[in-house]
């Protein structure tokens, strides 16, 4: 009886909803937890340095990408950088549409593998690649330890 | 090694924005059902099979359990790789290869249409602690992306709505397609930012569809199918898998993936008759080009603009219609692309038949926020 | 080499507290295309029908109904009310929600079943819940039915069976 | 036809925690460096990666292959990741025999991962979403649930007792004092066990594996390759998988039918015609205690229903004729769902080279077997591992 036959009524097809209904806690990792506190304690941005080929990277990582050795020095990269690249996001996670669209930039830093992505307050007439950006934080006290510490990158 | 591997059987169903008469199940059931007659074979005498899945995609925490009924694969291997459909397929040439199987089933499918919260699912796959946090559409990754590739290549953003022009149109000739339409470059500029310099008809729309390839050895394809699709070589790549330590102007995994791929196919870029790229954003199929080594750096749009890339131009890019004219299918996307190149390698395209079709191109790439892709080169000699 | 040494400490309740963390409740939401063989088998549950699928290749009648017979690899060939009486194949006592949380001491525990219905082919069983019975009561074996949700309150889900209880 | 015999030349593995404070990534870089390590090889050095991981749900990240894929090294790597539910971590050395067996590459990195402690308070929100959504989660059941009706139906076919299970569990978590990685090992008894919190009848507390954070990895390599990096190298001879139907409360729960097909499928690759004789260490998947022996009986390692016999008779000690879950078990150190897989593939690697320590079974095995299961009562993986 191919499936044609057997599609007797289409209003007994429908759908069925549900979710999955998951929630969570995730720990900011190894040297997740270094960033973030040197953010939060000192206003700083720390990048990781490999021991075997020197490489740095931010975010920071307990291990080399390049080369895999174990990584157990940081050092700071202050925070002025380069605009690598920007966009201007219509929408949020949800797909609900911003009043205006949000300014997001990714910053990169002097001999340093990897960046930063966060929000640019930069007039658009201004924008451009390659300009140097400096992050703003938020004042010390309100610095909790996390992504939200950066306020944006504006220009240097 | 045990020879080569061929493509002795494809089926499609669906791909179209929703499918509401078909369960999952069903779906892939109808384009598996195809794909066996055309191999001349029942599951029962297929080895193995592999489905290419993400549980989020799909609504469950462990899918991998319900794939082995509609594949007619209960109490068989089967395994899941959570990938694109063409990585699946480098991996069932793989198990080929072992020399253990002979005849590998490979299946995608995807029913966008049922995620009610598709926003929140491809922000779920952004990095918890670095990217999330900023809570913005998952899309502001293709955005970054777009503008420093059109900043280091030189292609221009009325270049990649020409993408989707060609794209759509080729659409209308493709029945399995639906998203055909005949669009100007001034549609797709005007069409509203997504996250700039992205428009909304730079993006693919999510469509439902389900595909399943059957692979066979070299003695088992020669024996069963009149018009075998050799899959002469097979890779795929990731780049960084942070999206903040790429290089945003090239697509390194396609790159790293095309040279594999012609390197067991024994084949270069200038053997390539036609290509079936990832186009889930117009500015990817540029990309793509370049990277793949199709395109000179900084010459897709160019090419592109002037016919090149067309169904009838020397190097035909998307003949299908690409993501952006069929229909976003996620991880069955690429599967979409193998069917279409079957399609052409038989001299079976119809509509969209391109000339002299005797060995193309296929590549994918898994979506934001991933720099994983693979290339697979298909011919029919 | 002797692995002796291995990495990753774990976090004791009080590291765990103090350790820097990000919070995210995604919301994934689906409605699910009921397609053929579920949407016939939610349909007839609305109508306080349990609903099995037949295929003529291997003669079996199937729960729940589909509309491919997975072994044959073929379209079933109809649809059979079977009855909505069965056995017990096996049973659990479970004082735990499904969050984990537990049930309180005065609550009625959850007795969920694997119940193999009349009228399907044998061992053709579905995952349902008993009631109106003591835990310590149920048998592997014992005969069964289900209790209907009220005619007009049923919307074509497995919960319009409330419950299977003994058959007395 | 020849086919490429693959070796294990390395392994690596974390500690199993409740918690850890690595991210997922992190994870799996300690257990791939320690692997690598293990073999003196370098990143550049490999040429493909593997890794399994069990649902999206547990670490919490959509497509967690793609975030994972730093720490396990695959950045500009050809890198895949395989997924067959809680059969993960011991069809993750499968997936990297298919690329070595094949000439995809000389060198495969194979890495497992689990992070549930992301999932906040419990993971029970990926446990009630493996069950059918339309036709089974809206009666609200539990991932307990499934495994009680199993645990009964079992108990029922051949008149078990609790006691008669538990007896794996009190092994399994003595066994495991003596893995670096262990997360509930312990000396316990028949009665702590059986007295442990009732969770849904016949499954108590003591009679199932924790949730926990982990990873472990193994380096395979080709015949001439493994040659030149060790004079131990452990091949990995068979491999098995299956999977059963979707519809599982259509067939009897007291036999896993996919794990003997599985079994059959690598003992055949093996040349291996009479598992109980041949077989000399076995580590079965154990999440809930009885489930080993379920297991043990489905590798056709004992006769049916005779597995809890021979574990009261300590046929399955470490000093006994099977030496059985030898590294402590799911039960034991711990069951990051991924990780445990490999963990017991590992365990193999490390007895039939003689160095497992104080967990070395006598008698210098050469022949282990080991095998996870998962999904709906469905996914079985085995591989046979020889010296």
């Amino acid at each position: 009886m191919s499936f044609q036959e057997q599609i007797k009524k289409t209003t007994s097809l429908g759908f069925f909803e549900g979710q999955v209904p998951l929630n969570y806690k995730y720990t900011m990792g190894v040297a997740g937890e270094r960033f973030f506190q040197t953010l939060r304690d000192k206003g700083d941005f720390i990048a990781s340095k490999c021991p075997e080929c020197g490489t740095m990277a931010i975010y920071p990582l307990i291990y080399c990408e390049e080369c895999f050795a174990e990584i157990k020095d940081y050092v700071s990269v202050g925070l002025t950088g380069e605009l690598y690249s920007w966009t201007e996001c219509s929408s949020d996670f949800k797909g609900a549409r911003h009043e205006k669209p949000h300014l997001l930039g990714m910053v990169r830093f002097q001999g340093v593998q990897g960046g930063i992505i966060h929000r640019l307050d930069v007039p658009l007439s201004e924008i451009a690649i390659g300009m140097k950006v400096i992050a703003v934080l938020r004042p010390s006290s309100q610095r909790k330890g996390s992504l939200d510490d950066i306020q944006c990158f504006k220009k240097a | 090694m045990n020879g080569r591997v061929a493509i002795i059987g494809i089926g499609t169903e669906g791909f179209s924005p929703v499918t509401p008469h078909l369960s999952f199940k069903e779906l892939t059931y109808c384009a598996a059902v195809k794909a066996y007659r055309q191999a001349g074979l029942h599951p029962k005498e297929i080895d193995s099979f592999i489905t290419a899945s993400e549980d989020f995609m799909e609504g469950y925490s462990i899918f991998d359990e319900y794939v082995p009924d509609q594949m007619g694969a209960v109490m068989r291997p089967v395994h899941t790789v959570t990938a694109e459909f063409l990585q699946a397929l480098g991996v069932g040439v793989m198990m080929i290869n072992t020399a253990r199987f002979k005849t590998i089933a490979v299946e995608a499918h995807s029913k966008a249409s049922n995620i009610k919260t598709l926003h929140d699912v491809k922000a779920f796959a952004l990095d918890p602690v670095y990217l999330r946090p900023l809570e913005e559409d998952a899309e502001f990754l293709a955005g970054l992306e777009m503008r420093r590739f059109l900043r280091d290549s030189g292609n221009t953003e009325e270049q990649c709505a020409q993408v989707v022009v060609k794209n759509r149109g080729n659409a209308l000739l493709n029945p399995l397609a639906g998203h055909g339409a005949k669009l100007r470059v001034d549609d797709v500029m005007a069409s509203g930012a997504v996250s700039t310099p992205l428009k909304r008809l730079d993006a693919a729309a999510a469509a439902d569809g389900a595909v399943m390839v059957v692979l066979a050895a070299e003695d088992v394809a020669r024996s069963l199918c009149a018009n075998p699709v050799w899959v002469d070589g097979v890779s795929w790549f990731s780049a960084e898998g942070n999206p903040w330590s790429r290089d945003l102007g090239v697509a390194n995994y396609a790159k790293l993936a095309a040279r594999k791929a012609f390197a067991m196919a024994g084949k270069t870029v200038r053997d390539v008759d036609f290509a079936e790229v990832c186009d889930e954003y117009s500015y990817k199929e540029l990309q793509h080009l370049e990277s793949l080594g199709l395109a000179r750096p900084g010459e897709a749009g160019y090419l592109t603009e002037n016919g090149f890339t067309s169904l009838n131009g020397d190097l035909p890019v998307n003949a299908s219609g690409g993501s952006l004219g069929v229909g976003h299918a996620f991880e069955a996307s690429g599967g979409m692309k193998v069917v279409e190149a079957v399609l052409q390698l038989r001299g079976e395209a119809g509509a969209h038949q391109v000339k002299n079709a005797r060995t193309g191109l296929v590549q994918s790439w898994r979506g934001v926020p991933t720099a994983t892709g693979a290339v697979a080169i298909l011919s029919n000699e | 080499m002797e692995i002796k040494k291995v990495p990753c400490k774990g976090l004791s309740t009080e590291e765990y507290d103090k350790a820097l963390k990000v919070d995210w409740q995604p919301e994934l939401a689906y409605a699910w295309d009921n397609g053929i063989g579920i949407g016939a088998y939610l349909a007839a549950l609305k109508e306080g029908k349990i609903l099995a699928a037949k295929c003529d290749g291997c003669g079996r009648i199937m729960l729940p109904a589909r509309a491919f017979c997975e072994l044959c690899f073929r379209p079933t060939d109809g649809y059979v009310a079977v009855h909505d009486t069965g056995v017990v194949n096996t049973f659990a006592v479970s004082h735990v929600n499904w969050d984990a949380s537990r049930l309180k001491e005065k609550d009625p525990r959850h007795l969920p079943a694997v119940i193999e219905i009349d009228g399907a082919s044998k061992g053709q069983g579905i995952l349902h819940i008993l009631g109106n019975v003591k835990p310590g009561d149920v048998k592997i074996g014992m005969k069964v039915r289900a209790v209907w949700k009220p005619a007009g309150e049923r919307t074509g889900s497995i919960t319009d069976i409330l419950f299977f209880e003994p058959v007395k | 036809m020849g086919y490429r015999r693959v070796a294990i030349v390395g392994a690596g593995l974390t500690k199993f925690v409740r918690r850890a404070q690595e991210t997922g990534p992190e994870l799996s870089w300690q257990a791939s460096k320690m692997a690598l390590d293990s073999c003196s090889l370098r990143l550049k050095d490999v040429e493909m990666i593997t890794l399994g991981s069990a649902p999206d749900g547990f670490d919490g990240v959509h497509m967690k292959g793609e975030y994972l894929l730093s720490g396990a090294g695959g950045s500009n790597k050809s890198y895949i990741r395989n997924f067959v539910g809680g059969g993960t971590g011991v069809f993750a050395p499968i997936h990297g025999w298919m690329h070595v067996a094949s000439g995809a590459c000389d060198v495969c990195l194979v890495v497992a991962e689990e992070k549930m402690s992301s999932c906040h308070p419990t993971p029970q929100g990926a446990f009630i979403t493996i069950f059918d959504h339309t036709t089974e989660q809206p009666l609200k059941p539990t991932l307990i649930w499934i495994f009680a009706l199993e645990m009964r139906r079992y108990m029922e076919r051949y008149g078990l007792t609790r006691a008669d299970i538990a007896r794996v569990a009190v092994k399994n978590k003595k066994n495991a004092m003596d893995h670096p990685s262990a997360q509930v090992a312990g000396e316990y008894t028949v009665d702590d066990i059986l007295n442990s919190e009732v969770l849904a009848e016949p499954v108590h507390r003591l009679d199932i594996s924790p949730a926990g954070d982990g990873a472990a990895a193994v380096v395979l390599a080709s015949e001439d390759v493994a040659k030149r990096l060790t004079d131990r190298p452990v091949w990995l001879d068979g491999v098995g998988w299956n999977l059963d139907t979707s519809y599982w409360a259509t067939k009897d729960l007291y036999y896993p039918r996919y794990v003997e097909k599985a079994a059959r499928m690598a003992y055949d690759m093996a040349g291996i015609k009479e598992p109980h004789k041949e077989i000399q260490v076995a580590e079965p998947y154990d999440p809930f205690d009885y489930k080993e022996l379920h297991h043990m009986e489905g590798l056709l390692l004992c006769p049916r229903g005779e597995a809890a016999r021979l574990t009261a008779e300590g046929y399955t000690a470490r000093t006994g004729n099977l030496p059985t879950c030898p590294s402590g078990g799911a039960l034991g150190v711990g069951n990051p769902i991924a990780a445990t897989g490999l963990m017991k593939v590992i365990e193999l690697f490390l007895q039939l080279r003689g160095e497992a320590g104080k967990r070395q079974i006598p008698g210098k095995p050469r022949v282990g077997v080991a095998q996870a299961w998962g999904d709906l009562m469905q996914v079985g993986t085995v591989v046979v591992c020889r010296s």
